[in-house]
């Protein structure tokens, strides 16, 4: 055991057990699975990804690109840091060698957002982040301070002095402070990932993991969404090692890291250390575990730095005969060899500048510290501390008060790689590409250092490079002869540390994945066994099947029910537009390929929209409300695009026009009660409105009262039956509907779905737009020329039908198809063929497709609607639709294949 | 261990100086450009040419695709400019003699809705009718075949079965760059980097030279093969052509033992994944709705992908977003690419290609080569040209490319 | 992730917003007068460069109303 | 033809009828309650002075709502008002909102719509009623910037919604009537880590 007694802060009086690779380990609260680890001496974590050489815990932290864990118990996750799990009882883990395991069962944890809002955001606890928010705190500014380790502090973990006073009295006496601010939110455990235009940061809070009993109703992890006014960037630093020969094993790790294992966890890496630097800060690091116990001797090529025990050399190799792999002597460049069971490296410090450069900050080289750090500065963000290369303790509490500090000469030497066999020097531990790699990289021609990642692989994994980019460039620029800042460094990109998918998902599963719209009649509809289809967002229920039906016998039924008696259908989710003012007739003459100005108020008119392009892009009926209103309705998924789009000409084309769009799609419920018993009904519904022909024609409508209910009837029908649309608002929506329901029952009213709508007016040849229309086609290709207004000088799309290609005679046009064998029914989709026995080899010429098909209770066979090349001057003409293997013969016929006369639309004669 | 990639060759490409004049001058070293040179020099014989890359090779969107490959289109115009593709991708590694990893592993096309299926029927079965390999499956058979896909219909969007290409597949991205870019130069093609064209000396209907960073060039014809930049080109020509540059995400998890056989994509949820050689998990994002050249997107549209993916694939709930990158795609009224003739007589275009562009991109050069070698459209380009939009002839591939890539 | 100002609502999110590409594209008094070329321009041919942009965008989840703002399409940035 | 006579009136639901008993065991801290039939009328109106009347007060300006003692007024846009009325039938506040507006200045056309039933309402109010609508609304909700009278038309999961601020963690959420069964089990589910 490495543990020391007196450092730490891990509660000793309890014991967690834990398993890892199939043994079992104790640990204490507050360890992470890797102090755990250490504290028992395992050094072994995992094996590399290429070479399969044993790897270990090389940093204490996130920046560690070795220590990956695949954890078993509780829940298996792949590809975590050892460092960065927290340790709890019963966590089984193993080491990995590079690749994770995905859960086979579902994750059934809670993931959330949470947006928050502040003037002042300060991204880490450190001494530069604390002063930052205690001063934004101190001004009256909301702050949301984050930091990713579970308590404050960041690198003021050793020995340091503040004021005078131990610098973590410090670190807790501003907490406290902060805590006590009602304005301030501190979140630990949390991560700083991405930072997007305007402040925008999004920041990982890791809520649960870290408890013995997880509660199930809060969320395992938080994406905080945090807009603030201003960002301080106070992430810190990453050390940065000295690449050596055979760098690699287990029992190397950064300086610092050993320093906060030893503070943070008690946890002593090792007895006999070597201190491999060319920076001062692993000076203090050596002292601490020297004052620890351990037997340290610090490498320093650096002329008289550290005392007078520093040796002045370099270290060029490391040696192991342990049967873990881990380090058992390193070799100095004087020959010198030193027994030894760690070594610790040190070449500088890498400002921690993801959050800056992810919105774009640019980074420039300072040779002096051997590292990339944020240059000019941006608008709303401040970078302080250590993260702007300020890495002495009074220059980063300037900082965080916003102060400029006093320049600190620099003592850093810059140091990438020692001598030796660039095979075995490592530069990406975690993709095992060596200085080698990258000589060969710039010898096939590499000149930037894209090419160079890209050639090696190096920064591409788990830590992205954290460790190794700044030394990859620089080495690559020793190799090509070129100055490192005209190299520059690849970009950093979100997310800083990798981030589980299901937290990014958050609320956003299974019912809340996509809201699901529903109509007013919804709980009848599921009362009544609908089985329901999506239509974009809404539920609508497709058919009622009784006992023992399928789709298509619950279809026939419904069917031949509206044919032959009366049906009803809650059609509440077609879109409505209220649209008010004088000029609203000149607004939908221009929008509208027919006239609708004409049309007088009782009236209805059915009426196509096209795009600019002339492609017809919705449908529908509008009715006159009055001399300056109408409503329009669309299909049910042209509601709001329809809306935007009639906004969209208003507003930005037409302003001068005095016309005001709302949306009462939910206002009304809109029920067609359909078929030849339909008047029966209606007259029963409405006893005192006359709704014989005569008083109440086909396209008319008028406002009534039932039992006080504001109600309007119109004569609508999308099924070339004898129809009403009974349209009620909301609140009354289910007891009209109830009510039409038993007046209906002498009739046996049959509630119908969307699929028996869809074969009514299929037989009577309407389209559906989005069905038998796909953006491509015209009104004319729909033989719907008559929609077209010839007296109208302009409306949306009008120019577009003089194309060459509009006035080919070979565009597709709608048609429909009879099956020579009415049995069968084409499915949908199926392209259509010259009429063949065999077909000719590929590419086979299409003629077109079918769009619709149904089998028809009222004709007593299947037909089908069909977008065919020249269709209109093909009807009479027999094709081929293959149908899997079989050539199916088919005969072109009219869109319209019932009741073509449209007799029965003013009901059955002899009736009324 | 996990499965390695093979290693680059010792030398890809020579950095040279730009000479003062070239027969063909291509502006953009991304893969078309590339593999427009190397087509060139191996058809055609011709090799005075510069591949002219404003960064580093093959850096734009050839770097930051999701490298699916398939032709599965629904138009014949598309299906045979990209079947073409296909069985050039079929016979690309020993082309070029390099590992390019083009794993034909098939592509479902998944459908939520009833329109989904009509959409896809139709698809399928004029891919068939254009020889191209195609199968309708019910969601049993998408299980067979990805076993992690949810068909369950308690989902919020149930999956109502799937088109699947079998000859779909996946390949390495930079390889197939170099790979190009290596043929290239070893037939003696000039790829010049850091080589940004500034303008155009023009001469009656003629460009002559294009100005560089690194001075002006004198040129027989030019190919402008530039994707997400080809407006900033065509704004120093004064020629104007429908072409929105958007922002296109794309990102990866870390690695992971193999989950995922196939390649899935849903335009209804938005959603396409693979599982990559090493085991990383690919998927592309949606599209943003702004115009933008800045290769960086809105997180919101990767969060929205994210809940997408663990909707269809529960296992992926705690596989962690390692990285997220974006490109810029360039984006034409009817999802279809120009290619063809400008107003300059021997000057081409190249553009459009919106998030598909990877996949084309050995047809692509094939074709461009053969257009440049003999000064007039390939006939798989003809349907392409800039004057459909002036006739209407457009080739709308909404329906097939919502989520193209 | 743009906070994007609406002239009304002030500062929102981008998710808000309907992004209504170039500005200022007027509608041509007289569509039947125009060659196929003229009319091609007008239905399909946009500005597309990479800078400064005049823009539509529409709060659409807001008050619904248009405006025009500036922005860089390289940047993202809006001008205030 | 003789029609059966139906006996019984015609009686309103409300798009979150089915729902108390969820909501009611929801603790104090996070308290849901469905208000439904609250008269609405939308008005656009280049003359809101017209309708001061009404409302008795004059009409809110941006992200504002004002509560008169029958008539509260919301602003949806820059000519756009919500009028709403527990008090008031449907037809009659789109009756005085007509008869206000037939007051409006010259060429201040005055458009009127009954929306009663396009959207319904859900109240919100508990100690944790701002963190529950935090999970889901981008908007700032900090009472120093959305208080008693603010008013937004937003986001709040993927509802749009209008979001009133009535006081110290009280909220009144106006959604969409077909997004209400959405809304609802998104907002009890935001509540689990308060029960």
């Amino acid at each position: 055991m490495s543990r020391v007694d007196g450092y730490g802060r891990i509660d000793r009086t309890r014991t967690l057990t834990f398993t890892f690779d199939g043994a079992q380990y104790t640990g204490h609260p507050g360890d992470t699975l890797a102090s755990a680890l250490l504290a028992n001496g395992v050094r072994r974590i995992g094996t590399s990804v290429k070479l399969d050489r044993p790897r270990g815990i090389t940093a204490a932290w996130g920046e560690d690109p070795t220590g990956l864990v695949q954890i078993e118990e509780p829940f298996p996750e792949p590809m975590l840091l050892a460092t960065t799990v927290d340790l709890v009882d019963g966590l089984v883990a193993r080491g990995l060698g590079g690749r994770g395991r995905l859960a086979e069962v579902p994750d059934t944890a809670r993931y959330d957002r949470r947006h928050t809002h502040c003037e002042t955001l300060v991204v880490g606890a450190g001494p530069a982040g604390l002063l930052a928010a205690r001063t934004a705190a101190r001004r009256g500014d909301r702050v949301v301070l984050v930091d990713d380790r579970p308590a404050a502090g960041g690198a003021l973990l050793g020995t340091e002095r503040i004021c005078g006073r131990d610098a973590l009295d410090f670190v807790a006496d501003t907490i406290a402070e902060l805590r006590a601010d009602p304005d301030v939110r501190i979140l630990p455990r949390t991560t700083a990932f991405g930072h997007y235009d305007d402040g925008f940061v999004l920041a990982l809070e890791r809520r649960t993991d870290h408890l013995a009993e997880p509660p199930r109703n809060v969320s395992r992890q938080r994406v905080w969404r945090i807009r603030a006014g201003h960002v301080v960037v106070a992430t810190g630093a990453h050390e940065r090692p000295v690449v050596v020969e055979d760098n690699d094993r287990p029992g190397i790790m950064l300086a610092a890291s050993a320093r906060d294992l030893l503070h943070r966890y008690g946890v002593r890496v090792g007895r006999e250390i070597v201190v491999f630097t060319t920076d001062d800060a692993a000076h203090g690091a050596a002292a601490d575990l020297e004052a620890a116990g351990a037997r340290v001797t610090v490498v320093d090529p650096r002329p008289g730095a550290g005392g007078s025990a520093t040796r002045q050399a370099q270290v060029v190799g490391t040696r192991s005969d342990a049967e873990d792999g881990a380090v058992t002597a390193v070799t100095l460049d004087d020959g010198t060899v030193l027994p030894c069971d760690t070594l610790l490296l040190s070449g500088g410090w890498n400002p921690t500048a993801h959050l800056f450069s992810h919105v774009r900050g640019a980074l420039r080289y300072d040779a002096e510290l051997g590292a990339f750090r944020p240059g000019e500065p941006l608008d709303g963000v401040t970078v302080v501390g250590a993260a702007n290369g300020t890495f002495d303790l009074a220059g980063c509490l300037a900082e965080g008060r916003g102060e400029t500090p006093e320049p600190v000469a620099r003592t850093t030497r810059v140091v990438w790689r020692t001598e030796g066999d660039p095979a075995r020097q490592f530069v990406d531990l975690q993709r095992d590409s060596t200085v080698a790699d990258i000589a060969r990289a710039v010898g096939a021609g590499m000149r930037s250092v894209e090419h160079v990642k890209r050639y090696t692989t190096i920064g591409t994994a788990h830590d992205q490079g954290r460790t190794s980019g700044v030394i990859a460039s620089g080495i690559t620029a020793e190799l090509l002869g070129v100055p490192v800042e005209s190299l520059g460094t690849t970009t950093f990109r979100p997310p800083y540390t990798p981030v589980a998918f299901a937290a990014l998902a958050g609320r956003e599963r299974g019912r809340l994945y996509d809201p699901e719209r529903t109509t007013a009649l919804h709980a009848w509809h599921v009362e009544a066994g609908a089985v329901f289809e999506d239509v974009g967002q809404w539920k609508r229920a497709r058919y009622y099947p009784r006992p023992g039906e399928d789709m298509e016998a619950a279809v026939l039924r419904e069917c031949a029910a509206a044919r032959t008696g009366v049906g009803i259908l809650d059609g509440s989710t077609l879109g409505k537009i209220d649209v008010q003012g004088p000029d609203a007739g000149v607004l939908l003459d221009r929008i509208y390929t027919n006239l609708m100005s004409s049309l007088k108020p009782g009236r209805v008119r059915y009426g196509v929209m096209c795009g600019v392009d002339g492609m017809v892009i919705d449908d529908g009926t509008v009715l006159r409300l009055d001399e300056d209103r109408f409503l329009v309705y669309t299909t049910t998924g042209g509601a709001a695009p329809i809306l935007d789009h009639l906004e969209e000409w208003l507003q930005t084309e037409w302003p001068e026009l005095r016309v005001s769009l709302t949306s009462v799609t939910e206002q009304w419920a809109t029920f067609p009660v359909v078929g030849p018993r339909s008047r029966d009904v209606i007259g029963a519904f409405a006893p005192h409105v006359d709704v014989s022909n005569a008083a109440f024609p086909f396209m008319s409508w008028l406002d009534t009262e039932v039992d006080g209910v504001p109600v309007r009837l119109a004569r609508i029908s999308f099924s070339g039956e004898l129809a009403w649309e009974v349209s009620v608002d909301g609140w009354h929506a289910a007891a009209v509907w109830q009510r039409l329901l038993d007046l209906g029952a002498p009739y046996a009213i049959t509630p119908y779905g969307t699929e028996t709508m869809h074969v009514l007016r299929a037989e009577k040849g309407y389209p559906i737009i989005g069905q038998d229309t796909d953006g491509t086609v015209t009104p004319q290709d729909l033989g719907m020329d008559w929609v077209v207004s010839k007296k109208k000088p302009d409306f949306v799309g009008r120019r577009s039908f003089a194309r060459p290609a509009n006035l080919d005679p070979l565009r597709k046009q709608l048609v429909g198809l009879l099956p020579v064998d009415p049995d069968l029914r084409l499915p949908e989709g199926s392209q259509i063929v010259e009429l063949t026995d065999a077909l000719p080899p590929p590419p086979v010429p299409m003629l077109g497709h079918v769009t619709s098909s149904y089998r028809s209770a009222a004709l007593g066979r299947t037909f089908a609607l069909a977008l065919v090349k020249g269709g209109h001057a093909r009807i009479g003409e027999r094709l081929t639709v293959p149908v899997g293997e079989a050539l199916v013969p088919v005969e072109v016929t009219g869109s319209v294949v019932f009741d073509p006369e449209g007799t029965r639309r003013d009901g059955e004669p002899g009736v009324h | 261990m996990a499965e390695q990639l093979p290693e680059h060759p010792d030398f890809l490409w020579r950095t040279p100086e730009p000479k003062r004049s070239y027969d063909v001058v291509i502006v953009g070293g991304g893969g078309h450009g590339l593999a427009t040179a190397h087509y060139l020099a191996k058809n055609h014989g011709i090799t005075n040419v510069a591949v002219l890359e404003k960064g580093w090779l093959a850096g734009g969107n050839m770097a930051r695709n999701t490298t699916l490959i398939r032709s599965n289109y629904l138009w014949d115009e598309s299906a045979a400019i990209y079947e073409h593709a296909l069985q050039l991708w079929e016979g690309l590694e020993e082309d070029l003699g390099y590992p390019i990893l083009f794993s034909q592993r098939g592509v479902l096309n998944l459908a939520h809705g009833e329109q989904d299926v009509r959409d896809s029927v139709r698809r399928v079965q004029a891919n068939r009718l254009n020889g191209i390999d195609a199968e309708w499956l019910g969601p049993d058979e998408v299980a067979k075949l990805c076993p992690i896909v949810n068909v369950s219909d308690q989902i919020r969007y149930p999956v109502h079965g799937a088109t699947y290409q079998p000859r779909a597949g996946i390949a390495k991205h930079d390889y197939v760059a170099w790979g190009f870019a290596r043929s290239a130069d070893a037939a003696g093609i000039d790829l010049i980097q850091d080589c940004e064209v500034t303008g155009f000396r023009t001469d009656g209907d003629r460009v002559t030279g294009v100005r560089t960073t690194r001075g002006e060039i004198a040129c027989g014809q030019v190919a402008l093969c530039a994707a997400g930049h080809t407006s900033v080109l065509l704004d120093l020509l004064g020629v104007r052509a429908p072409l929105q540059s958007h922002p296109l995400q794309a990102l990866v998890s870390e690695l992971l033992e193999p989950v995922h056989p196939t390649i899935v994509m849903s335009n209804a949820v938005h959603v396409y994944v693979s599982q990559a050689h090493k085991g990383e998990l690919v998927m592309g994002a949606g599209v943003d709705a702004y115009n933008g050249y800045g290769q960086r997107g809105a997180f919101h549209i990767i969060e929205r992908q994210m809940a997408a993916a663990v909707e269809l694939f529960p296992v992926f709930a705690r596989a962690h977003l390692l990285r997220t990158w974006g490109g810029i795609v360039d984006v034409t009224p009817d999802a279809s690419p120009i290619v063809g003739h400008t107003p300059y007589a021997n000057v081409y275009l190249n553009c459009g290609w919106g998030t598909g562009g990877f996949k084309a991109t050995p047809g692509l050069g094939w074709c461009l080569a053969d257009t440049l070698a003999h000064a007039r459209p390939h006939p798989f380009l003809a349907p392409f040209a800039l004057d459909r939009f002036v006739t209407g002839a457009l080739v709308d591939e909404h329906g097939a490319a919502a989520v193209a890539h | 992730m743009q906070l994007i100002r609406c002239p009304w609502c002030g500062p929102r999110e981008e998710v808000e917003f309907h992004y209504g590409g170039q500005a200022g594209v007027a509608y041509p008094a007289d569509p039947a007068a125009l060659s196929d070329e003229d009319w091609a321009r007008y239905v399909f041919v946009r500005d597309n460069p990479k800078g400064r942009f005049e823009e539509r965008w529409s709060h659409a989840a807001g008050c619904r109303r248009w405006f025009t703002a500036v922005r860089d399409t390289a940047t993202y940035r809006f001008e205030r | 033809m003789e029609s059966p006579v139906s006996t019984e009136t015609l009686r309103p639901t409300g798009a979150l009828d089915g729902w108390a008993g969820r909501f009611a065991e929801l603790p104090d801290s996070v308290a849901l309650l469905a208000e439904p039939f609250h008269a609405m009328v939308d008005v656009r109106t280049a003359d809101p002075a017209a309708l001061e009347g009404l409302v008795g007060a004059p009409l809110p300006g941006p992200n504002a709502w004002t509560g008169g003692e029958r008539v509260t007024a919301i602003r949806l846009g820059p000519d756009e008002w919500l009028l709403t009325s527990p008090f008031l039938a449907p037809p009659e506040l789109e009756a005085a909102a007509r008869a206000a507006g037939a007051a409006a200045l010259p060429g201040a056309r005055v458009a009127v719509a009954d929306v009663s039933a396009q959207r319904t309402t859900v109240r919100l109010r508990g100690a944790h009623a701002r963190d529950v609508l935090e999970t889901g609304c981008a908007i700032d909700l900090h009472p120093r910037s959305f208080g008693a009278g603010s008013a937004a038309v937003t986001l709040l999961g993927q509802a749009g919604v209008v979001l009133l601020g009535l006081g110290p963690s009280d909220y009144r959420v106006l959604v969409r009537s077909s997004f209400a069964a959405y809304l609802a089990e998104w907002l009890l589910d935001a509540a689990r880590e308060f029960r």
